[in-house]
């Protein structure tokens, strides 16, 4: 139970970064942080006590194996986490270069 | 039976050879995204008559029976949302051969169209939770790309708005499917209602429900999530923002809403469905509020987006047979005549390089099709009785009436007047639109601007026909079309019992 | 145990992402949290992923530091936001009080209900070949998943080029 | 002032000269032993897109391009992407889209055991590493640009 708690606190962390910080780089930083702490949370749920690691030896029955679906769909998460970041990095880049500055309140060409 | 996965082929395999073929033969892109996006129109048509023969279709990927593999499910509501898609994408495409000259690198254009599309038929088809949110956020990258895509110094700020709030919302969907998977340790929407009937949803479920209504709430723009709307579409390019307002938002937000509410987590007795119809009359009165102080022509297109889904959250909110009915055939409507309008803006765009209500004026005499089928769009979103919004508008409020009689409870009868008086707030919205940049005195800058080009006026045409030919719906014998899909939301629980009896 | 201590150390190096001014340290920061997570993964029995992570955190590194290099200007927080602060902070207040509750209904750490994933492990072998239960899974069991996963970044590749490109607009000047 | 040759200094130049062919090597069997041992088309792909990006910062631009020219890389990636595709329609022919279908040749425990799988490890990681060796190439490229300015 404690390990989820912490788990949602390092999700807050990265939402408060997102939804409070004014400089662009660490508006992505705190997407990063986010995105660390969903997938881990998904491998919490699938961790079983003294279970092995889903790969299966030659001649070695193996009885008390880790869930392995949330660690398929944290692969796919961690993956598609790239896929955004490298995305915002290159957006925010060109905003660089358009405006020049990574800060917010001075992006304000469009109104409302 | 077979037909199932191609629509999720046909856009990936186009999208590849696009990207790979795109530069070296300059006309490669048009005619493949015209082919491919027919091809599917076509399909999504066969689909109706699929769906009206047996009534639900599940097909099995990589052949594994559903809870173990991924299934991909074709019922009454899929197929009215593909036709939907289907059609509207078909015709931008068309659009989009002309207006895109004025952009570089054609070929990145189609294949970041054909991805948003195969993401969008995923989300749809799919059966299985995790599924979806991998093909919304197919979609999502996409069209985030594509918001950016003539990189001027605005359109990257509203790309980056967009992909922030984007990638939040995607978090708060993923952080929900893991509730739900902990809870019932189970990914296939099926077993997860099978799941939640044995076991009772406890308050993990409210919770990950309120978490899943401000994910999908944020890419249906409602309101307390909007800000990112009125930016991002005005600046794509404007094909793209007739996908992105008329298509977009529905199938990530919308149908994402009412499949996981109606058939996964048995919405009609907890409070979500109330929750859901506050949220669609406030974004109702707030975007059309908004939209009348705007001068600049696709900025309020825009907020009357908002509104307009607003409508549609409210009569699917009411969960009454006659009110969804109301709800998805405004969903319909919106698609047809909300991307003609952007369409519209987008060739006045295309001659005149101004968007500014202000500066236009009689534009009447020199572009007369982008003129027409203007006002049969502003027409039928307003509401005028021979177009098909006012048939839909009607619905939604006599749905309201009717649950007001049943329940009396006065709250319906408050969301039926701020329905009435939205519809006319949209009515002098558009009115104002016509008056500054169709009718009256021909500007004299714009004396030498002539009219679009053929493809772009056709596809106009084309759609303003279905806005006044779409009214027939309401006669019985299109009827059933809408039927099917009302039912396969009013069965409810009943999703589960006929996917898992129709999987052979 | 040792779980604990590790989150406890990304999340207090997550928080000094956040707080410090110079943009650097605090990318370096967000490495640390990345490597930590790495570290969880292996504790946590997921070896498939350790790898995943640690590679794909190498990689976020390099383009976040490429885009800060030069370019980290005296960061200066000038007016305080006190609104926004409050609110933020209300707003996180809530969701983990709600989250306390929801969470208390989850099955206990360490005994998850493995209702589909039962299956996987007792025929994944014969079923599918694979001696790696999650490859068998990610390829076979839920290979659509995994196309979905190849689009996600053949999109993200496609858009980085289109955003890049130097010139959008072909702005021919008419009349 | 920019050093006269690009890259870095002559010590992290013969040292990436010895690492970088382990690091390919190192991708490459995590790859092809994807079914068997722990990693697969993911991790290895990007092994492998680093192994090229270690290459392109030690030695600077032009010679990691001409090592793999950013339109080469782009086909990869494409060609990958159609790999995968072909595998799940050549599927249908087995009955449903992505069927694995021929699963029972191999023996257990062998390098050729899990039908379409190691095939489909390959295409990923042609597609991973040719995309995000695309993706680091086009943020370097137009820094330098940005930089000239």
């Amino acid at each position: 139970m404690s390990e989820y708690i912490l788990c949602f606190v390092l999700f807050c962390i990265g939402l408060y970064c997102v939804l409070r910080k004014r400089n662009i780089i660490k508006i992505i930083i705190g997407l990063g942080i986010i995105e660390y702490a969903v997938n881990l949370f998904f491998i919490l749920l699938g961790y079983r006590a003294q279970g092995r690691a889903p790969v299966l030896a030659k001649d070695q029955a193996v009885t008390n194996i880790v869930d392995p679906l949330p660690q398929a769909l944290v692969l796919t998460a961690i993956v598609i986490g790239l896929a955004v970041t490298a995305l915002i990095v290159a957006i925010a880049i060109r905003i660089y270069d358009k405006y020049g500055t990574f800060d917010i309140t001075k992006i304000r060409r469009l109104k409302g | 039976m077979k037909i199932l996965p191609f629509f999720v082929i046909i856009p990936l395999g186009s999208a590849f050879l696009i990207s790979l073929l795109g530069k070296k033969f300059k006309k490669f892109g048009d005619l493949w995204a015209n082919l491919s996006t027919l091809a599917l129109f076509g399909l999504s048509l066969h689909s109706i008559s699929l769906v009206a023969a047996h009534k639900m279709l599940v097909y099995k990927v990589g052949g594994w029976l559903p809870p173990f593999g991924i299934c991909m499910v074709l019922d009454g509501l899929t197929s009215f949302m593909l036709v939907t898609v289907n059609l509207v994408s078909f015709l931008v495409t068309v659009y989009a051969v002309n207006y895109m000259q004025k952009f570089t690198d054609k070929a990145k254009f189609y294949t970041l169209f054909m991805l948003m599309l195969a993401g969008m038929h995923g989300v749809i088809m799919t059966g299985d939770l995790f599924n979806l949110f991998v093909f919304l956020e197919i979609a999502s990258i996409a069209s985030y790309a594509l918001v950016a895509f003539g990189t001027e110094a605005e359109e990257l700020e509203a790309s980056f708005k967009y992909a922030i709030m984007g990638s939040v919302a995607s978090s708060f969907i993923l952080l929900a499917i893991a509730l739900v998977y902990g809870y019932t340790s189970t990914l296939n929407l099926a077993d997860i209602s099978l799941a939640l009937t044995q076991k009772g949803g406890g308050f993990l479920i409210s919770f990950a429900s309120v978490l899943f209504l401000v994910g999908f709430g944020l890419k249906a723009a409602l309101v307390p999530f909007h800000a990112w709307l009125p930016d991002a579409h005005p600046s794509a390019p404007a094909p793209i923002s007739a996908m992105l307002s008329g298509v977009l938002i529905k199938t990530l937000g919308i149908y994402a809403i009412i499949r996981i509410f109606f058939n996964v987590f048995g919405a009609t007795t907890t409070p979500v469905l109330s929750i859901v119809m506050f949220l669609g009359v406030l974004s109702m009165l707030v975007g059309v509020i908004l939209a009348l102080s705007q001068w600049d022509f696709k900025r309020l297109l825009a907020y009357h987006s908002i509104s307009q889904v607003g409508y549609v959250m409210l009569g699917i909110g009411l969960g009454t047979p006659l009110g969804i009915l109301g709800g998805l055939f405004h969903l319909f409507n919106h698609s047809v005549f909300k991307s003609l309008l952007f369409l519209g803006s987008g060739a006045v765009d295309y001659s005149l390089h101004t968007r500014d209500l202000q500066q236009m004026g009689g534009l009447r005499e020199k572009m007369p099709v982008t003129a027409n089928t203007n006002l049969v769009a502003s027409m039928s979103i307003a509401g005028i009785p021979p177009f098909n919004g006012f048939w839909s508008k009607l619905w939604i409020i006599l749905a309201c009436v009717q649950a007001y009689i049943q329940s009396s409870k006065m709250i319906y009868i408050v969301y039926a007047l701020c329905a009435i008086v939205g519809s006319i707030l949209t009515l002098a919205s558009f009115m104002k639109v016509q008056k500054y940049a169709f009718f009256g005195r021909l500007n004299e800058k714009w004396q030498n601007i002539k009219e679009v080009p053929g493809l772009m006026q056709l596809s106009m045409v084309f759609l303003a026909l279905i806005c006044i030919v779409s009214s027939l719906l309401v006669m019985s014998s299109f009827k059933p079309f809408l039927d099917s899909a009302a039912d396969a939301l009013l069965a409810g629980g009943g999703y589960q019992e006929a996917v898992f009896a129709n999987v052979k | 145990m040792e779980l604990n201590l590790l989150l406890l150390f990304m999340i207090f190096s997550a928080i000094v992402a956040v707080q410090i001014e110079d943009l650097l340290s605090s990318v370096i920061a967000v490495g640390a949290v990345g490597l930590g997570l790495s570290l969880a993964f292996l504790v946590l029995k997921a070896p498939d992923l350790a790898i995943t992570q640690l590679v794909v955190e190498i990689l976020c590194l390099i383009i976040l530091i490429r885009a800060t290099i030069k370019k980290d200007l005296p960061f200066s927080t000038s007016g305080r936001w006190v609104f926004n602060t409050m609110s933020t902070v209300v707003f996180v207040v809530m969701f983990l009080l709600f989250a306390f509750f929801a969470l208390r209904e989850l099955p206990r750490f360490g005994a998850p209900i493995m209702r589909v994933a039962q299956e996987y492990i007792a025929t994944g072998l014969q079923k599918t070949g694979a001696a790696n239960l999650v490859s068998s899974v990610i390829l076979d069991f839920r290979a659509y998943d995994t196309l979905g996963e190849a689009t996600v970044l053949f999109t993200a590749v496609i858009g980085v080029l289109a955003v890049i490109r130097k010139v959008g607009r072909i702005n021919n000047e008419k009349s | 002032m920019k050093n006269p040759e690009p890259g870095m200094t002559l010590i992290v130049k013969t040292i990436t000269r010895l690492t970088v062919g382990l690091i390919l090597l190192y991708g490459i069997y995590i790859v092809l032993h994807g079914h068997l041992t722990p990693g697969g088309g993911f991790a290895g792909g990007v092994i492998i897109a680093l192994s090229f990006i270690h290459l392109m910062l030690a030695f600077g631009k032009e010679t990691a391009l001409k090592k793999l020219s950013e339109a080469r890389a782009s086909l990869i990636e494409s060609l990958g992407a159609i790999m995968f595709l072909s595998i799940g329609v050549l599927g249908i022919a087995g009955g449903y889209f992505l069927f694995n279908f021929f699963v029972d040749k191999g023996r257990p425990f062998h390098l050729f055991s899990a039908g379409t799988i190691p095939f489909c490890n390959i295409a990923i990681s042609l597609k991973v590493g040719a995309g995000l060796f695309i993706i680091f190439a086009a943020l370097i490229i137009f820094r330098s640009l940005g930089s000239e300015e």
